[in-house]
């Protein structure tokens, strides 16, 4: 078992080495690598071997617990920033010197989150990584990359404040001066003491959670990271939306903790899981409108994060059920929700992992992001292509894939909680990523390349690797998600929820079970396809190409048309969204104070709900 | 947990529930030829012609487009076989047939269903044809109007079982037992008759899913797409395209009549699959006559159709589940 | 900063020459935006056959079996046009009873050719069940011509002063039931295109031809018609036994797909009506069927008729011999499908084959000399229909 | 969507189909007076070459070989227009209602009849066939001028054999050229 401040300390002394190496990139390289591949066996020993609910008491009070939820954190942040700084070995050879110090700074403070128990520490350790992941953002300090990094700051700034204010409240509440009150922030005395039960307990635990909840981000205030991404190198986006958006969202999930303790109403929750629909639904029908291969992935983040909102916010309305009928019927259900919605978590950073990396691959060999621009690439780079595909099939929920796991067993705590209403959107949006996918892989990848690209290369071995890696991973918890449920996801549960139903007694886990027979039958079909392909032995498929170009409708030699001329566009599936998207298209003007404007708005909606006395 | 003799016999059910899907199929596809050649006054193909025209295409050459991309070219179809081959075994015909906790529900059904319909999107794109990537984008186009009024009627029956409490059960063979005994006088205890919208919308969606008039020969429209997304297969690989949507005439006319005509329910074995049968062809010759006496329509009617008036029969129904009444 | 923005480039679809939904030769150049039609470009002349250059070495009666086969459908018209301007040029008078026959053919053509179109307009929005039984009904029609004629198509009933073949006695009662049947048939027909909402909703407002723009470019027939425009030859100019017969030109305001159906329907009508006035006239009028010919002097004539399509215009030139000099043929779908530029863009993939369709396009008789490439060589061979078919032979 | 009319005409052809299983049984009619095949009469045609003249589509072919003619229909070629029917002075082509056509063979398609031909004793050319030059003695019989009848009966045996360039060269040896037949009788 090693000491979470170790392995901080570790990252924070290798930001300092690379800053005397400044000059040498491969010594950069190396020192990085070795930080972060040390912080990722760390974190993997202490899954090994960790004994429950260990707190360590600091040097500096700092407050740092080894338990099931902190290590499946501190996992998904090591285990995707070990491969991002392998990617960026090669991705940004052009790199500013700083670049190695602030990813192993952001990694540093991200793990350092990871472990805090205690709320101050965590909102100290999410300024760091807020503060360090802006240089990141404005890498290049281009006009663009600059107006993004300054943006996420002011939002992100303007977020802290309700958290400040959240916890100056409970500072208040406590009654506890000067440094040695931060031991009020700590999660179990919060849980035990009992400060939090009167009304300005719960108002100072939504303030923190409706700051916290931008980093998540959630429907109205998700406006920063479409623009962050895009302005960010692609293995920064990866950074922000694989780990950075789950780690310093962590927090918010944080607090929902207390929320299942605290909040036993259940309209609170049916809001809670009503934003989540709504950021699911929302995100992915402007992620259609989506040009730019980054912009499109970062709203499709956004949605996602729904799905994991969805699947907590079932968890707290089956513990409110609970406890209001003490059925124990509802734990299982909300263990069901709980665990859905963190595996949907872990899922989210492994696909979104590939998406981006395979961006990142396409962007740094073609030099361009725009979807309408390329095509037919599967000819130049068939891994990246291959890896996208099933990153791809797996954000939208394909069967045998880790998406679709998670993703059933959300729509099945939903229906088991009685909201089949919320289930039916989840399907919904579902399918609308698939669309969403479709038409990326079908535009970039297949059809025939507009002849600007015929000299792509593949991407280096380095940046498909890790792609490769996290996609081995989709197809892994596809097939056997039992391994991540039992192995990773349910100790994470059974911090949040001490009283939840173990997999193999739940039957909203009952799926993994017949997902090894639906492989087999899946291969079974295949093979018989395949034989009925093969039946007629000897013939040899015919090569002459003319004779095998592919039907235009016979305008294939005129010089009236050519053939890579005759190209549908690739915007054919949004066409009939169309007086939708421009409807979405008016509310994001990009302008931050338009931005901090809905913010405001939505966090007095919520709060004058919980004014009124309604959650 | 399962042994190894149960994952086995689960296998060998596979192949024969298999061979029931695929001679229904046949039956089912040859009434369909036949009644709506009758129908438009001419007189129908013989009954082994749906067998011999994919017979037929076996026996033809193989060959792969020059500008297609070869792996999914090959890949598409069998995708497309082995999905609905899943969908037919995991609907069950009547009556429950398998042991064991098998968690077949409805939601894997829908996704299986979709990627039936996914394997029909990347074959459009995958053989570098203008008018393949017409037809793949209008079955998305499609996907995403049918998705969630099939969604919403496939969920009603098993929602209705449970009303809100956690007894629900998302598993078909719990819907068709639900269905038995008698609802108003002597009228069954269909779903059919306590959620005609829903019935209505689901078949609708299934109608359309099956490749019929009004809205379902859309994506491959021959007079303005040709075959939309299979316009460059031929061969066996059509071949085997055309096996996997014979299928289409159990598996969408089977959950049809599971979910809400009560599959083969109230009689003895043999006779319930039998019931089950008929029941099922009549659904087909239902499905036959819309599709005959219908225009196609252009795909943005199919978004607004299916997004308002089968979307507002789904939801309704949906909000009488929910509330109760 | 950046705006979200739902744009898309420009695409290019290529619609023929080999479509199922154009069985002739003919190709649009779309640009399209998703599925819909931005702008259209229009080739036509895949199959220029030569017949005007092969009509300078015949004679004036065998050019009557090769203008006949111009255009299949519209046979009769073809043969009327040219028998009329032959006549002209030899200053020859028809015998009634031959005025009142050609009448009758010319009308039963116009309802074949009218439920033709409705037929294929139907299976072009994918309506094969009212394609199939209007073609049924069809059959009744074709029944006709054929028991007159001996052939379904090509009647080879005209000829230089008059027509080939008389109508029996007895033969005029079973056509006047057929025509009764096709009356029937007509009515259902409209009944059942009218009435349903799918055809309803794939047609109306599709393709849409504005009054202004479709008399800058001179469409004629059905097409004029529909756009509100009341101009028929056989109103206009009257030819054969018309000037004598009651009947309304059948308009329609709007000039979109559903006008255009509106108006052939209706003409069936008015046709059914006409072939039964003829009828009716043959029972009682007598004479001779083919007056006699004697010769060609030097001179030109033009003639026009109310082809189904609309004006078909023949222009001859005699140098005095039993070959004619120049013959000249202009065709309705010369200026018909040029309104397709105006009419397809704005419209979506899916309409428009529906909307070609509308001005019920006629490739054969627009396009008129063999052209066979060689893809490999890249060369163009053109030749004579005689050589190529020698080449067959 | 009221499409009542349609799903009624559809109900209504259900037990009626208007198609036959053509190629597999009979046609459903044939109608008297279809114009098919044309097909040569072996008592009538005199093989006078008339329809090869007239055929609109060259269809209708003839071929002098050795001692025979044979004239020959290449009927892919053939638009039935019936136009060798109206021309024909004797009945001797006419459009049969055969419409089934169809062969596997090019050789096939073709409809012929063979004549004797008579050649010129003189020169060998070809005069015509024998059943033309019968008919043609028959109508010169029936027809001719009473005035010459005794003159054309006693020369015609020697202008029988006789090609019209040979027959030509034999009247201007006979002095019975046609010029100075007509001076003659001017004359007279």
């Amino acid at each position: 078992m090693i000491d979470p401040a170790i392995i901080i300390i570790v990252l924070y002394l290798a930001a300092a080495l690379t800053l005397i190496g400044l000059r040498v990139k491969r010594a950069n390289d190396v020192i990085s690598i070795l930080a972060t591949g040390f912080a990722l066996l760390a974190v993997i020993l202490n899954f090994l071997l960790f004994p429950p609910w260990i707190s360590l008491p600091g040097i500096l009070g700092l407050d740092f617990t080894v338990n099931g939820y902190t290590n499946l954190i501190a996992l998904i942040a090591t285990f995707i920033g070990f491969l991002v700084v392998m990617y960026s070995i090669r991705y940004i050879e052009h790199r500013k010197s700083s670049y190695s110090v602030f990813v192993l700074l952001t990694m540093g403070s991200l793990v350092g989150m990871a472990y805090s128990w205690n709320l101050f520490w965590v909102f100290v350790f999410a300024e760091l990584a807020t503060i360090t992941s802006t240089f990141l953002i404005a890498h290049h300090f281009k006009t663009t990359s600059l107006e993004g990094g300054i943006k996420y700051l002011i939002i992100q700034f303007f977020a802290s404040i309700f958290v400040i204010v959240g916890l100056g409240l409970i500072y208040q509440e406590a009654q506890v001066f000067g440094y040695a009150g931060i031991g009020v922030f700590s999660i179990e005395f919060l849980l035990t003491s009992g400060i939090l039960t009167g009304f300005i307990g719960k108002l100072s635990l939504f303030l923190i959670f409706l700051g916290f909840l931008v980093k998540v981000p959630s429907f109205p205030i998700h406006t920063w990271l479409p623009d962050a991404s895009t302005a960010a190198p692609a293995s920064i986006s990866t950074l922000l939306h694989a780990m950075m958006i789950k780690v310093a969202g962590m927090p918010a999930f944080l607090i929902l903790l207390l929320f299942y303790s605290f909040f036993i109403s259940v309209t609170f929750w049916v809001v809670i899981c009503s934003l989540g629909v709504l950021t699911m639904l929302v995100c992915v029908i402007i992620a259609f409108a989506q040009d730019d291969l980054k912009r499109l992935l970062a709203f499709d983040s956004v949605s996602q994060m729904g799905y994991v909102i969805l699947g907590l916010g079932i968890g707290g309305l089956a513990i409110t059920y609970y406890s209001l009928s003490a059925d124990s019927l509802w734990l299982v259900v909300a263990a069901g929700g709980i665990t859905a919605g963190l595996f949907h978590l872990l899922n989210h950073s492994l696909f979104k992992s590939v998406l981006f990396f395979s961006a990142g691959a396409i962007e740094h060999e073609t030099g361009t992001r725009d979807i309408n621009k390329l095509g037919g690439l599967l000819q130049a780079m068939p891994t990246t292509g291959y890896v996208m595909l099933i990153g791809s099939l797996a954000i939208a929920g394909v069967p045998l894939l880790n998406g679709f796991t998670s993703k059933w067993m959300i729509y099945n705590a939903c229906i088991a909680a009685g909201q089949p209403a919320f289930a039916l959107i989840a399907i919904f949006t579902s399918a609308l990523t698939f669309a969403v996918f479709l038409r990326l892989l079908c535009s970039v990848f297949l059809g025939q390349a507009p002849g600007t690209y015929d000299k792509v290369h593949p991407a280096p071995k380095i940046m498909v690797v890790p792609s490769l890696i996290l996609a081995a991973g989709c197809i892994l918890f596809g097939f056997l998600p039992q391994i991540a449920l039992v192995l990773l996801i349910f100790p994470a549960t059974v911090v949040l929820l001490p009283t939840a139903i173990p997999p193999p007694m739940n039957p909203l886990f009952w799926v993994s079970l017949d997902l090894f027979l639906l492989a087999t039958l899946l291969f079974i079909g295949l093979i018989v396809g395949y034989v009925l392909y093969r039946i007629k032995g000897g013939a040899q498929p015919i090569k002459a190409d003319e004779k095998t170009m592919p039907f235009t409708g016979g305008a294939l030699k005129d010089p009236y048309l050519k053939v890579d001329e005759a190209r549908p566009a690739s915007t054919v599936f949004s066409h009939p969204f169309k007086p939708l998207l421009n409807g979405f298209r008016r509310t994001h003007t990009g302008l931050v104070n338009f931005y901090i404007v809905w913010f405001v708005l939505f966090a007095l909606l919520l709060l004058s709900l919980l004014f009124v006395g309604w959650i | 947990m399962q042994t190894v003799f149960d994952y086995l016999f689960i296998i060998a059910l596979y192949f024969a529930v298999i061979g029931l899907a695929f001679f229904f199929s046949w039956g089912a596809s040859w009434v369909f030829r036949k009644l709506s050649a009758r129908l438009q006054a001419r007189r129908g193909p013989p009954a082994y012609q749906p067998i011999a025209d994919i017979i037929k295409l076996f026996g033809k050459e193989r060959f792969t487009p020059a500008l297609s991309n070869k792996f999914l070219y090959i890949l598409s179809p069998l995708l497309a076989l082995s999905a609905i081959l899943i969908l037919s075994f995991m609907i069950p015909p009547g009556t429950p047939l398998w042991p064991g906790p098998l968690a077949f529900d409805l939601i894997v059904i829908l996704y299986f269903s979709v990627m039936f319909s996914l394997a029909f999107v990347i074959a459009g794109w995958a053989s570098g044809s203008t008018w393949g990537k017409i037809g793949a984008s209008r079955e998305v186009v499609m996907i995403l109007s049918v998705e969630l009024p099939l969604a919403i009627a496939l969920l009603i029956p098993s929602l209705a079982l449970a009303r809100g409490g956690f007894s629900f059960s998302l598993s078909i063979t719990d819907v068709i037992s639900a269905q038995q005994g008698t609802f108003i006088w002597i009228l069954p205890n269909w779903f059919l008759f306590r959620y005609p919208l829903a019935a209505i919308a689901l078949f609708l969606t299934l109608l359309t899913k099956s490749w019929m008039r009004p809205f379902g020969d859309i994506p491959e429209a021959e007079q303005e797409i040709f075959a939309g997304s299979l316009t460059e297969y031929g061969g066996p690989l059509l071949g085997i395209f055309e096996l996997a949507r014979l299928f289409r005439f159990y598996v969408f006319t089977a959950l049809f009549v599971d979910l809400y005509l009560g599959g083969g329910v109230g009689f003895v074995f043999p006779f319930d699959l039998l019931i089950f049968l008929a029941k099922c062809l009549v659904i087909v010759i239902l499905m036959t006559i819309v599709h005959v006496a219908s225009a196609r329509y252009r795909i943005s009617h199919v978004f607004k159709w299916f997004l308002t008036v089968c979307l507002a029969f789904a939801l309704f129904s949906l909000i009488r589940v929910l509330v109760g009444f | 900063m950046q705006i979200d923005k739902v744009t898309a480039p420009e695409y290019v679809v290529p619609l023929g020459p080999f479509h199922p939904a154009l069985l002739e030769g003919e190709y649009f150049k779309l640009k399209v935006e998703g599925e819909k039609v931005l702008d259209v470009d229009l080739k036509l002349g895949y199959n220029y056959r030569g017949i005007m250059k092969l009509a300078e070495s015949r004679s004036y009666h065998q050019n009557i079996y090769l203008f006949e086969r111009v255009c299949g459908i519209c046979s009769a018209a073809h043969t009327t046009a040219y028998t009329q301007t032959a006549e002209m040029l030899g200053g020859i008078e028809l015998p009634d009873r031959a005025r009142y026959i050609r009448t009758l053919i010319a009308e039963l053509e116009r309802i074949h050719s009218h439920l033709l179109w409705a037929g294929v307009g139907m299976e072009l929005i994918g309506f094969k069940t009212l394609f199939m039984l209007i073609w049924r009904d069809r059959e009744h029609v074709l029944d006709v011509l054929e028991a007159i004629s001996g052939n379904r198509q090509h009647y080879a009933m005209n000829t230089i002063g008059g027509v080939r073949k008389d109508i029996d006695k007895d033969m005029i009662p079973k056509i006047e039931e057929k025509l009764k049947l096709l009356h029937k048939a007509t009515e259902t027909a409209t009944k059942a295109v009218l009435e349903d909402g799918g055809i309803r909703a794939r047609t109306k407002g599709i393709g849409t031809l504005d009054k202004e723009i479709a008399r800058k470019i001179c469409v004629v027939g059905p097409v004029a018609r529909a756009t509100g425009m009341a101009i028929d030859v056989r109103k206009d100019d009257p030819y054969a036994a018309y000037d004598e017969i009651p009947f309304d030109i059948i308009t329609a305001e709007g000039g979109d797909i559903l006008s255009m159906a509106i108006v052939r329907l209706g003409e069936l009508v008015e046709s059914v009506k006409i072939s039964q006035f003829c009828l009716d006239k043959l029972k009682t009028v007598g004479g001779p069927i083919r007056a006699e010919v004697k010769e060609f002097p030097t001179g030109e004539a033009v003639g026009r008729v109310e082809a189904p399509r609309g004006e078909l215009m023949y222009y001859l030139v005699s140098n005095g011999t039993n070959i004619p000099e120049r013959a000249r043929v202009r065709t309705p779908s010369y200026l018909n499908d040029y309104a397709l530029l105006f009419m397809l863009p704005g419209e979506s993939l899916a309409d428009v084959p529906i909307t070609v369709a509308s001005v019920d396009p006629c490739m054969a008789c627009t396009d008129r000399m063999c052209s066979v490439t060689d893809h490999r060589i890249q060369i163009h061979k053109t030749g004579t229909l005689r050589d190529l078919s020698k080449s067959f032979r | 969507m009221v499409k009542i009319t349609a799903i009624k005409e559809a109900l209504k052809a259900l037990f009626k189909p208007a198609t036959t299983k053509y190629p597999h049984g009979p046609p459903s009619h044939v109608p008297p007076g279809l114009r098919g095949l044309p097909q040569f009469s072996d008592e009538n045609c005199i093989g006078c070459g008339a329809c090869v003249v007239c055929c609109s589509a060259n269809a209708i072919s003839m071929k002098d070989e050795g001692d025979t003619r044979t004239l020959s229909i290449f009927y892919p070629r053939c638009v039935f227009c019936g136009r060798c029917e109206d021309i024909c002075p004797e009945d001797g082509i006419s459009l049969t209602e055969q419409f089934e056509l169809a062969t596997t063979d090019k050789k096939n398609a073709e409809v012929t009849i063979v004549f004797k031909l008579v050649r010129c004793s003189q020169c060998g050319d070809v005069i015509s066939t024998r059943k033309h030059l019968d008919k043609i003695k028959e109508r010169i019989m029936t027809n001719v001028d009473a005035t010459v009848k005794e003159e054309v009966v006693r020369d015609l045996p020697k202008y029988e054999t006789l090609c019209g360039e040979c027959r030509r060269k034999l009247s201007y040896e006979l002095n019975t050229h046609t010029q100075k037949y007509y001076a003659r009788r001017w004359e007279s």
